[in-house]
C-alpha cells in the first residue's frame, strides 16, 4: 500500500481531508483516503493492529482513553503519535428568521433531560414543553431541538459539557450528586425521547436547511457547521457567552472539547508520506491562525500551544500511556 | 325443455335510459382516473427534473478571471532545472495574488488585503502551474491565466447569494462626515433605502436610515474625496439579501460587482467538474474520481454477471431436471430478486471484507457486492429472453440432428441475444444508480487520486452525490445536483440503449 | 340507406329465407384488418327463428364476418368495416347506435367456452346485473334459472351455483355461456365454432340445444364441420378467401352445390 | 505467481485445443462423417481436460504452497515468538518489507535468514507449481490425444462439462443466499447472546446506546424493534397508499385503454421513473418535498417534523409505482382476451369489464404485485436514510419523524465499526428481521402468481 | 427384445407393408405424460419407399407417436416411452444409442414452417455442417443446392440464396424446411402436419413433393384431413383417444373401414 488510510471521528473529517488534499496536491504523491467513521469507531480499527490492513492516522473528538490506549499496545500498536490540532465549539443554533437565543446549562438541561426534579426535588418525566415553560425568559415555543444520534461523539462531548454541568447547577440534583452518584449520572446522560429532542442523523447539512426552514427548531452541532452557514443560522450564547473563533479559543465559550489526530510511527517509512503529511498538517499554511483549516470552521490553538505541538509532532514524539485518563 | 319460455315480459336494453347515462358516466371517470394517475405519475417526473435542473445547472459553470501574470523565474524555478518536478513545487500562488491585488490598489490595510485574496480559490494556483508545468519556456514570460474564483464568490456571481440592481444616480449627492458615519444628501426625491450602497468618487457608503430628506449611511471604502458628485458620477447597487444574510460582505460584494464591470470576471465552462476528484472545496470538486469508481466497479460487475447468469439461466431454462435442486435455486433466484439491496450490503461487509480480508472500498469487492445483486435479475431476464424464442427453432435443430447444446448455443441463444443484453443493460443501470451496499463496505470515504485499479481505494457517482449532500457548503449542494444530473444521463443513455435494442430485435414469431 | 346497395341479393333466395322474417341483412359488406382485405362484397339475408351456417376453409372470413354482426370488430383497432348491415332494419353501424345495448341485443358464443372465472349464478346473473333488469334479487334468481334451464344444464348444475363457472366440463362450460348470452334475452346468437373445443359427446349435446334454442331465436353458427353445419343448419353460407360463395337451404348446399369451389370443398378436394 | 500459471493454462487450453481438433482431422482423413464428432469437438474436450486439471493443481496446489512459504520464512524465528497470530503478521510483514527493499532500520539477523528462507521457499513454490502445472496439462493433452479414435464421443463428453459449468453458474444463487443467511445470522446469534430475542422482539423502545467504549456514557441500551417496525410500516403504508392506486390505474390504463403510441409514450415515462437511484429520490425528498410539506402543514396550523414520514413515504410511493404498474399490467394482459370478449358481448361497457371481469380474474396476480412492492418499500434504504429521521418514535402520525430498519442498520453500521458491541451487532439481527420479513412477503407472493399462472396456462 | 412383443400385427398385414421391405417395426408401445396415458399399447409397421398416414380426431394421439419415432419427446420432460421401437431391425430407445445420431437419420417436418432466422443457405448447410458431412465449401455448396433442388425451391430462391428463410412464404418456408431435412441424407422423413398453416395452393404443391419424395424415402405423415391422407398416402393409421383403432392400405380404409369408429370418423360422424 503507498496510500495513506485515516479513519475516525466526523467531526475531524472535515479538517482532515482538507489536508490530505492539499497535501496530494503538493507532495506528488497519492493523497490519502479518509473515511468517517466516528471516534470509537476509529479507535477500534486504528489499535487493531500494525500493517496494510489497518489505518495509518485516525481522528478523534476527544483525547485516547487509557482503555483504548492499552487495547492498541495488546496489538502491538505501541508508537503513537497524538497531535491535537484545534478546538470545535459545540454550538447551540437557531435559524436567522428565529429568536435571539441565550441559554444556561441549567435551561439546556431542564429542556432536554428525560426527567427533571419538581419543585420538591423528586424526579418526574420532563414536563417542559415550551421554553417559557422551562424559564420565563424563554421564548413562548415549543421545545424541538435537532441534535446528533447516540452514535458520535458530538453527543458524547454534549452530555458531558452542557448535561452534567447543568445538573449539578441544580440544588437537588447536587445533593443527589453526592448521595447516590450513579442515579445522578442517569439523571444527566439520558435525554429524553418524547420527540422534543430529535436524533437528526449525522447529515449535519440537512440539519442547517431543516433548521432554516424551521424557525423555531433549535440544533446541536459542532461550531464549523455554524461558521459555514453563518448567513442562515445563528448561535445562541451559553451562559453569556456566544460561540465565535475568540472566545473559543480564548476558552471563554466553555462547551467545546478538543480535537486530535493520532498517527502510528510504526507505519513511517513503510507507508510513505506519513511523516510529510503531519509536516503538511502542523503546518502555518494548514493549521495556523489564518490557516485554510481556520477557514474551514476549526477554531486554531493559541499560538503557544501550536508551537508546541507543532515541534512534537514535527519530532514525532510518541505518547506515553501514563498521561491518560 | 323448450316449453321453459321466458316467463316475464321481454325486457328490452334500452328501456332504461337513466341506467344507461349512468354507466356511460361511470365509464369516463373510470377512464378519467386513468388518465389522471399517469398524470400524476408524470407531473411528479417533471417536477423532480425540473428541481435537479435548476439546482445542478450551476455547477456545470464556473467563474474565473484572465488575469495577466508574470512568470517569474525566481518564485518558480530558482535553478533554472526545467525539471518539471521542481517546477511543480514552486510557489505559484504568489504572482497570482499579486497581479489580483494590483487590481485593487486602493486596497491596502492587511484586513482588506486578506479579504480580497479571499475571493480566490484555494486551487486558483492549479490551472497555472499546470499551464507552466507542461510548457516551462513561459517561465520569465509574462503570460494571461486563468484564475478561479472561491466558491462564495462564484455563488455571489451567480446571483445565488443575492440578487443586484444598480441604479445610475439622479440629481447631484453629497456626502459629509457626520462624527463616525456619513451623512448623504440629494437633491432630487429620495431614492435611497437601508441597506443601499452608494458608489461616490471612489468610494462606497452603505445606508444606514433615511433622516428627513438626507441618509445616515457608514463608510464601506473610503471615497477619494468628499466633493459633490453630479449625475452619472455615482450610483446606487441595491443587493436584495441584507448583509448578514450573505457569506460575501458588501465590501467583498462591491469588488465582485467592479471585476464584473471590468470584464474580467468570465463565466465559463466548468470541465474541472469533469477532469478532477473530489475535493473539499467545491469550486475544485470534480466527479471523475468518482466516475471512475463507478466504471471499475461495474466492469467487475458486468464481467461476473453476465457469464454467470446466461450459464445460469441456459441451465435453468434448458438443462434442468425437475429434481429438489433446480427447484430450490429457482425459489432462490425469485427472492434474491426481491432481497433489500442493504443486505447484500452486509453480506459484502461479512463475507467479502471480515471474511476473505479483501480490501475495503475497492471497486473489486463493490462490483462483487453489486454483481450478487443484479445476477437474479440478469438471470430472471435471460431466461424471458431465451423462453420468447419459439421452441420450433429448437425442435427444428434438434430434427436434423444438433444436439440439445448445439441446438441452444447456436440457434436459441443467439436469438435470444437481444432480450439478454436488454435485461444485462438494464440490470447495470440498476447497479450504476446502487448505493446502500456500497456505503456498507467503504466506498463512503473522501478519495481524491482517480482510482487506476481494481483495488484502489473508491467511491461511486452515487455514494459521491450521498456524500456531498452531507457537505456545509452551499456550493455543495448545486455539485450533488450536478453529480446527479450526470448520473442521470448516463442511465437514461442506459436506458435508451435498452430500449432501441428491444424495439430493433423486437420479433413476433 | 338503400341507395347504396348495389348488389340485390339471388332473386332465387333460398326457400328458409322466404318462409322465415328476415333478421340480419347484409349488403356490400367489406372488412380490413389494416391492409388486409379479409371479406370481400359480402351481401346476404339470414332468416330469424332459424340456423344459419357460415363454413368455409380456415382463414376465409367466417369469424370476421360473424363479429362484424354484433360489432365485436370495433375492439381490434386495425379493423374496419364498409358497406350495410342491418337488423331488423336497423343499420348497426349508425353512428347514432350505441354499440353495448346492440351487443345486448345479440348475444355471442365462443370457440373456447370462456366463462367468468365467478360462480355459475354470477355468470349468469351478470348480463342481467349490468343492463339493470331485475328489480331485486327474487327476479335475478328467476331468470337464472330460467336462463340455465333453457340452456339445458339447469339439473347438472341446480346444487352448485356457487361453484366457479371454471370447474364444470367443456361441455357444461360451453353451456354455461349459452345461458350466460340467453339470460338478456337477446334476438340473435352467434356461435363461433362453439363445438370445436369439446368431445363428441358434449358436442351432440350442444347440437341438440342449438336445434331447441332456434325455435326462439336467430341462431348464426361458423363451424368448421361440414358434417355439423349439415345437422344442424337450415341456412348455409360457403365461404372462400374473403368470399360468400354461396348461400342456400343446407339441403340443396350439400346435395347440389351451384358452385365449383363449394363442390370441391365438400367433396374434401381441398381444406 | 498466479499471473504466470493462469497464462500457461490459457496457453495450454489453446494448445490443446488446436491439436485435438489437429489430430482428429487426421484421423478423420477425407472420409467425412467418419468421425463421431466434429475436429473441433475434441479440440475442445482436450482444452477442457487440460483447463479442469490445472484449476484443481491450482486450487488446491497454491494454499499449500503459501503454507509451505510461510512455514519455512517464520521457522527462522523461535516459535514461542510467532505463536500469536498478531506477532506472525508482523513477522511476515517485516519479512516481505525485506525482501521487497522496503524495510526500515536495520534488519536483526534472524530477520535476515527468515528473509532468505522465505525467499527461497517462494522461488521454488514458484517453480514447483508452474513446472508441474506445464506437465500436468502437457500430460493431459497426451492422454487426450492417445484418445482420439474415430469412436471417441468428444461432443457428448464436452457437453457433460459445460453442463456442469452451466449448473455451477446457477449455483451461485444458492451460494448467495447461504453467503446472507451466514453472514448475518452469526453476527446475530453474537448480539442474541447479549439481548434477549423477546426484548428485541417485543421491546417498545429502541435506543442502541450500550457502552462502546468501557467508559462512555449514556449507555441506557434499549433495543426493542417495535418503534422500528412500526416506523417502516408507516412509511410503506404512506408509499403504498399512493403507488397502489397510481400504479394499479396506470396499470389499468395502459393496459386497456391506451393505444398503442399512448403506450409508447407512457411506458418509458414507467421505466425512467423505475431507473431513477434512490440516492436521487431521496435528495429530492429531503430538501424539496420535506420542506415543501412542512411549508403546507404550517400554512394549515398542523405540526409537521421536518422529517416526516409523509414526506419519506410520499416519494417512496413515487418509486414504487412502476412495480405495482408493470406487475399488474403483466397480470392484466395475462387475463386472456376471452374472458373480455364474453364480457363485452354481453353488452357490458370497457370499464365494467374492467371492474367486474377482468380486475377480479387478475385479483390474485395484483395482490402479489402489491405484495412485492411492499418487500420494495419495506427494503428501501437510501429515500430515508436522506429522508427520515433517526428518532424512534412509536407513532402512526404521518406528520411526524420516524425512522426504519434500514436507516437503523445504515447508521449503525456506517456510523461507527465494531464487532462486539450490541450497538453494532444490532444491525445483524435487524438485518435478519429485515431478510426474513421481505423473504416471507416474496415467498407468498410467488406463490400467488404460480397458483394464478397455473388457473391460466 | 422379441419376447416383449405381445401383440403380433394382424396375418392380414396391409398389401403395401407386405409389397415394400420393412422400416419402422413398433410393438406395444405406450407413451404417458406424466399421469396422462397418450399411446395405449400400440404396435404398427411402416414400409419403407412408401408414404405412410396417420389420421384422427384431435388429440388422439398422432403427434405423439410421431414424435417417439425420432424420440423428440425425450425433450418434454413429463414424457415416457414404453415398449418397442425399431427402425431398420435396432431398437431406438436402446440406451447406448446416440440420440443425435439418430435425429439425423430421421428427418422432421413440423406443423408450422420453422426455418432458422438465418439465410436459406444457412438453414440447409446446417445439418451438415454439424454433422461434419463436407470437407469444404464446395462440398457444402453442392448438398446444398441438391437438396433445394430436390424440395423444389432452388428454382425460386436460386439468386436468393442469402436472404433470411423467414422472408419466404408459407409454402416455400415448408419446402425449405424439407430441403432442409433432405440435406442431411435421412432415411425416414415424419411430417406432422405439414401443411395446416398453408393455403390450397402451397398445400398442393407439398403434396406433389412428397409424391415425389416417397421414391427414396420412407415417409410418415400426419394429418387432419382425411382427403389429404386419401390423396397422398399409401398406408393410413387411424388413431381414436390414444389407440390405434386401424392401419390398412389408404383404399381399403376409405372405402371399406374395418372399425365402426373408423367408419363413423370418415364419414363425418363426429370430429
Ligand atoms: N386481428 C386480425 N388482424 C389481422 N388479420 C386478421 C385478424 N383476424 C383475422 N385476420 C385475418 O383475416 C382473415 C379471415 O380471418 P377469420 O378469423 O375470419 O377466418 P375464419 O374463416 O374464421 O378461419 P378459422 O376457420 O381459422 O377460424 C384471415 O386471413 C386472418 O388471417
Ligand atoms: N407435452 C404434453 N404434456 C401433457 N400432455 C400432452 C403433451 N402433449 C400432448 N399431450 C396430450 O396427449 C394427447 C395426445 O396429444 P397429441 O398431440 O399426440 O394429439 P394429436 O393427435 O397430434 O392431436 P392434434 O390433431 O390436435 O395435433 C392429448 O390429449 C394431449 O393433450
Ligand atoms: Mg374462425
Ligand atoms: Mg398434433
Ligand atoms: O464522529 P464523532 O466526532 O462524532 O465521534
Amino acid at each position: 500500500r503507498d496510500q495513506i488510510r485515516i479513519v475516525g471521528s466526523s467531526t475531524v473529517y472535515p479538517f482532515t481531508t482538507a489536508v490530505a488534499e492539499q497535501f496530494g496536491k503538493t507532495s506528488g504523491m497519492k493523497t490519502p483516503v479518509v473515511e468517517s467513521t466516528g471516534t470509537g469507531g476509529g479507535m477500534k480499527l486504528f489499535c487493531a493492529g500494525i500493517g496494510a490492513d489497518h489505518p495509518d492516522f485516525t481522528n478523534a473528538s476527544r483525547q485516547i482513553k487509557k482503555s483504548e490506549f492499552e487495547d492498541c499496545a495488546k496489538n502491538g500498536v505501541t508508537d503513537i503519535v497524538e497531535i491535537k490540532v484545534g478546538f470545535d465549539g459545540l454550538t447551540v443554533a437557531n435559524s436567522k428568521a428565529g429568536p435571539d437565543l441565550t441559554f444556561t446549562k441549567t435551561q439546556l438541561f431542564l429542556a432536554l433531560a428525560k426527567e427533571v426534579p419538581d419543585k420538591d426535588g423528586k424526579l418526574i418525566a420532563n414536563p417542559y414543553k415550551t421554553w417559557k415553560d422551562v424559564d420565563a425568559s424563554l421564548p413562548d415555543e415549543k421545545i424541538e431541538v435537532l441534535g446528533p444520534p447516540p452514535t458520535s461523539g458530538t453527543r458524547d462531548s454534549f452530555v458531558e459539557l452542557v448535561m452534567d454541568k447543568g445538573a449539578e447547577g441544580i440544588d437537588s440534583l447536587k445533593a443527589l450528586k453526592k448521595s447516590d452518584a450513579k442515579a445522578f449520572e442517569k439523571v444527566w446522560k439520558s435525554i429524553r425521547e418524547d420527540g422534543a429532542y430529535i436524533d437528526a442523523g449525522e447529515n449535519d447539512n440537512l440539519i442547517v436547511q431543516k433548521l432554516e426552514a424551521n424557525p423555531q427548531a433549535v440544533g446541536i452541532f459542532g461550531y464549523s457547521f455554524l461558521e459555514e452557514n453563518q448567513n442562515k443560522i445563528k448561535g445562541a450564547a451559553i451562559d453569556g457567552k456566544s460561540p465565535s473563533y475568540e472566545t473559543i479559543a480564548s476558552g471563554e465559550y466553555k462547551v467545546s472539547r478538543p480535537l486530535f489526530v493520532y498517527a502510528k510511527k510504526q507505519h513511517v517509512g513503510t507507508i510513505p508520506g506519513m511523516v510529510e503529511f503531519v509536516k503538511e498538517y502542523v503546518s502555518d499554511k494548514a493549521l495556523g491562525e489564518d490557516g485554510y483549516l481556520a477557514s474551514k470552521g476549526l477554531v486554531p490553538l493559541p499560538g503557544d500551544d501550536f508551537k508546541k505541538t507543532k515541534a512534537a509532532a514535527e519530532a514525532m514524539e510518541t505518547l506515553k500511556g501514563d498521561q491518560l485518563m | 325443455m323448450t316449453d321453459t319460455a321466458i316467463s316475464a315480459a321481454p325486457r328490452r336494453v334500452s328501456d332504461n335510459a337513466a341506467l344507461v347515462a349512468k354507466r356511460y358516466r361511470s365509464e369516463r371517470r373510470f377512464k378519467l382516473y386513468g388518465i389522471a394517475a399517469i398524470a400524476v405519475t408524470a407531473v411528479f417526473l417533471v417536477l423532480l427534473f425540473a428541481d435537479i435542473l435548476v439546482k445542478g445547472l450551476p455547477a456545470f459553470f464556473e467563474h474565473r478571471m484572465m488575469l495577466p501574470v508574470s512568470v517569474s523565474q525566481e518564485a518558480i524555478d530558482p535553478q533554472n532545472s526545467k525539471d518539471p518536478k521542481i517546477i511543480r513545487t514552486g510557489d505559484f500562488d504568489g504572482p497570482i495574488r499579486e497581479s489580483f491585488r494590483a487590481m485593487f490598489p486602493d486596497v491596502t490595510s492587511r484586513g482588506d488585503r486578506k479579504k480580497l485574496l479571499g475571493l480566490l480559490s484555494s486551487g486558483a494556483a492549479d490551472d497555472f502551474r499546470a499551464m507552466v508545468v507542461n510548457n516551462p519556456s513561459l517561465i520569465g514570460t509574462d503570460a494571461k491565466v486563468p484564475v478561479l474564483l472561491s466558491d462564495d464568490a462564484d455563488q455571489y456571481l451567480k446571483g445565488r447569494q443575492t440578487g443586484v440592481a444598480k441604479i445610475a444616480g439622479q440629481g447631484t449627492i453629497t456626502a459629509s462626515a457626520d462624527g463616525e458615519k456619513f451623512k448623504l444628501v440629494t437633491d432630487k426625491t429620495p431614492v435611497l433605502t437601508a441597506g443601499d450602497i452608494v458608489r461616490l468618487n471612489g468610494g462606497a457608503f452603505r445606508v444606514v436610515s433615511a433622516d428627513n430628506g438626507a441618509y445616515l449611511a457608514e463608510q464601506v471604502t473610503a471615497p477619494k474625496s468628499l466633493d459633490p458628485a453630479n449625475a452619472g458620477a455615482w450610483d446606487i447597487v441595491r443587493f436584495t439579501v441584507t448583509e448578514h444574510n450573505r457569506r460575501i460582505d458588501d465590501q467583498e460584494a462591491l469588488w465582485l460587482e467592479q471585476l464584473k464591470e471590468k470584464g474580467v470576471a468570465e463565466n465559463g465552462i466548468a470541465w474541472r467538474f469533469f477532469s478532477s476528484g473530489d475535493s473539499r472545496e467545491p469550486e475544485l470538486a470534480g466527479i471523475r474520481g468518482a466516475l471512475t469508481g463507478s466504471i471499475l466497479t461495474l466492469l467487475v460487475t458486468l464481467f461476473l454477471c453476465l457469464p454467470i447468469g446466461v450459464a445460469a439461466a441456459i441451465y435453468l431454462e434448458e438443462f434442468a431436471p425437475k429434481n429438489r435442486l433446480t427447484q430450490l435455486i429457482e425459489v432462490n433466484i425469485n427472492n434474491l430478486a426481491a432481497v433489500p439491496s442493504i443486505v447484500f450490503g452486509l453480506l459484502g461487509l461479512a463475507m467479502f471484507l471480515n471474511f476473505f480480508g479483501l480490501p475495503r472500498s475497492a471497486p473489486l469487492v463493490g462490483g462483487l457486492v453489486l454483481a450478487l445483486l443484479v445476477l437474479p435479475t440478469i438471470i430472471i431476464a435471460s431466461r424471458a429472453a431465451l423462453r420468447a424464442v419459439p421452441p420450433s427453432i429448437k425442435e427444428a435443430a434438434l430434427g436434423v440432428g444438433a444436439s440439445h447444446q448445439q441446438a441452444i448455443f447456436h440457434h436459441v441463444l443467439p436469438l435470444a441475444m437481444p432480450g439478454i443484453m436488454t435485461g444485462t443493460i438494464i440490470g447495470m443501470a440498476h447497479a450504476l444508480g446502487e448505493t446502500a451496499p456500497l456505503l456498507m463496505i467503504g466506498m463512503v470515504a473522501f478519495i481524491v487520486d482517480i482510482p487506476g485499479g481494481f483495488t484502489d481505494a473508491a467511491t461511486a457517482l452515487p455514494i459521491q452525490i450521498y456524500l456531498w449532500s452531507d457537505l456545509p457548503e452551499i456550493a455543495f449542494q448545486s455539485k450533488t445536483a450536478g453529480a446527479i444530473i450526470v448520473l442521470l444521463v448516463f442511465l437514461f443513455v442506459m436506458n435508451a440503449a435498452a430500449i432501441l435494442l428491444r424495439k430493433r430485435f423486437e420479433r413476433r414469431w | 340507406m338503400d341507395t347504396m346497395i348495389k348488389t340485390p341479393v339471388a332473386d332465387s333466395a333460398p326457400r328458409i329465407a322466404r318462409e322465415r322474417p328476415l333478421k340480419i341483412k347484409a349488403r356490400n359488406v367489406d372488412v380490413y384488418y389494416g391492409e388486409k382485405h379479409a371479406i370481400n362484397d359480402l351481401s346476404i339475408d339470414i332468416p330469424d327463428s332459424a340456423v344459419s351456417a357460415f363454413i368455409g376453409p380456415s382463414g376465409c372470413g367466417k369469424s370476421t364476418f360473424l363479429r362484424s354482426i354484433n360489432r365485436m370488430n370495433d375492439t381490434i383497432p386495425s379493423c374496419r368495416v364498409t358497406g350495410n348491415i342491418e337488423i331488423d332494419g336497423r343499420d348497426i353501424y349508425d353512428r347514432t347506435l350505441d354499440v353495448v345495448q346492440l351487443r345486448a341485443r345479440i348475444g355471442m358464443v365462443f370457440q373456447k367456452p370462456n366463462p367468468f372465472p365467478k360462480s355459475i349464478y354470477e355468470n349468469v346473473a351478470y348480463g342481467p346485473r349490468i343492463h339493470g333488469f331485475a328489480r331485486n334479487k327474487t327476479d335475478l334468481e328467476e331468470i337464472v334459472v330460467t336462463s340455465l334451464k333453457k340452456a339445458g344444464l339447469f339439473e347438472e348444475v341446480k346444487d352448485r351455483l356457487d361453484h366457479s363457472g371454471t370447474s364444470l366440463s367443456g361441455g357444461q362450460q360451453q353451456r354455461l355461456c349459452i345461458a350466460r348470452a340467453i339470460a338478456v334475452n337477446p334476438e340473435v346468437i352467434l356461435m363461433d365454432e362453439p363445438c370445436s373445443a369439446l368431445d363428441p359427446i358434449a358436442t351432440a349435446r350442444i347440437e341438440e340445444l342449438i336445434d331447441e334454442l332456434r325455435q326462439n331465436f336467430c341462431i348464426v353458427i361458423v363451424t368448421h364441420s361440414m358434417q355439423q353445419a349439415a345437422r344442424v343448419s337450415q341456412l348455409t353460407a360457403f365461404f372462400h378467401l374473403g368470399n360468400l360463395v354461396e348461400v342456400g337451404d343446407t339441403d340443396d348446399i350439400f346435395t347440389a352445390p351451384k358452385d365449383k369451389r363449394t363442390q370441391d370443398y365438400i367433396t374434401g378436394r381441398f381444406g | 505467481m498466479s499471473g504466470t500459471y493462469f497464462a500457461i493454462m490459457a496457453a495450454l487450453v489453446l494448445a490443446g485445443f488446436f491439436l485435438g481438433a489437429q489430430r482428429a482431422r487426421g484421423v478423420r482423413g477425407d472420409q467425412a462423417g467418419m468421425l463421431h464428432s466434429l475436429p473441433a469437438y475434441h479440440g475442445l474436450y482436450i482444452a477442457a481436460a487440460v483447463l479442469t486439471v490445472m484449476m484443481v493443481i491450482f486450487v488446491v496446489g497454491a494454499p499449500l504452497a503459501s503454507h509451505y512459504v510461510v512455514s519455512q520464512g517464520l521457522g527462522a524465528f523461535d516459535p514461542s515468538e510467532v505463536a500469536e497470530q498478531l506477532h506472525r503478521d508482523a513477522a511476515l510483514r517485516d519479512i516481505q518489507n525485506l525482501i521487497a527493499g522496503i524495510y526500515q532500520g536495520e534488519p536483526s539477523d534472524k530477520l535476515k535468514a527468515a528473509a532468505a528462507a522465505y525467499s527461497a521457499a517462494s522461488s521454488l513454490v514458484y517453480w514447483g507449481l508452474n513446472i508441474f502445472g506445464v506437465l500436468a496439462g502437457a500430460a493431459v493433452i497426451f492422454w487426450g490425444l492417445g484418445r482420439i479414435t474415430p469412436e471417441l464421443r468428444a461432443r457428448n463428453q464436452f457437453e457433460r462439462f459445460v453442463k456442469y459449468v452451466l449448473l455451477a453458474s446457477s449455483g451461485v444463487a444458492i451460494l448467495t443466499t447461504i453467503g446472507i443467511v451466514l453472514s448475518v445470522v452469526f453476527e446475530a446469534m453474537h448480539f442474541f447472546s447479549k439481548v434477549s430475542p423477546i426484548d428485541f422482539l417485543f421491546g417498545l423502545q429502541w435506543s442502541p446506546q450500550t457502552a462502546m467504549r468501557a467508559d462512555q456514557v449514556g449507555s441506557s441500551g434499549a433495543f426493542g424493534i417495535v418503534p422500528l417496525i412500526a416506523g417502516t410500516l408507516l412509511i410503506t403504508v404512506i408509499a403504498m397508499l399512493v403507488a397502489g392506486p397510481l400504479g394499479l390505474f396506470s396499470a389499468i390504463y395502459m393496459a386497456e385503454y391506451a393505444t398503442p403510441r399512448i403506450r409508447s409514450v407512457v411506458k418509458p415515462i414507467l421505466e425512467i421513473l423505475a431507473g431513477i437511484p434512490t440516492v436521487v429520490l431521496g435528495f429530492f425528498a429531503a430538501l424539496t418535498v420535506a420542506p415543501l410539506i412542512r411549508g403546507w402543514g404550517q400554512s394549515f396550523g398542523l405540526d409537521v417534523a421536518s422529517e416526516s414520514a409523509l414526506a419519506a413515504g410520499l416519494v417512496m410511493g413515487m418509486m414504487i409505482i412502476p412495480f405495482v404498474s408493470s406487475l399488474s399490467d403483466d397480470v392484466i394482459n395475462a387475463v386472456p382476451q376471452s374472458l373480455r370478449d364474453g364480457s363485452y358481448a354481453m353488452g357490458a361497457t370497457k370499464s365494467e369489464t374492467i371492474k367486474k371481469v377482468v380486475l377480479p380474474a387478475a385479483l390474485p396476480g395484483i395482490v402479489s404485485a402489491f405484495m412485492l412492492a411492499i418487500s420494495r418499500a419495506v427494503g428501501e434504504t437510501m429515500i430515508v436514510v436522506m429522508a427520515a429521521g433517526l428518532a424512534a418514535n412509536l407513532t402512526f402520525n404521518p406528520l411526524a419523524a420516524v425512522t426504519t430498519v434500514t436507516v437503523q442498520i445504515k447508521t449503525l453500521l456506517v456510523g461507527d465499526q465494531e464487532f462486539d458491541s450490541a450497538k453494532t451487532l444490532s444491525a445483524f439481527a435487524l438485518g435478519l428481521v429485515l431478510f426474513f420479513f421481505t423473504l416471507a412477503l416474496n415467498y407468498i407472493a410467488l406463490k400467488i402468481v404460480q397458483k394464478y399462472r397455473e388457473q391460466y396456462d
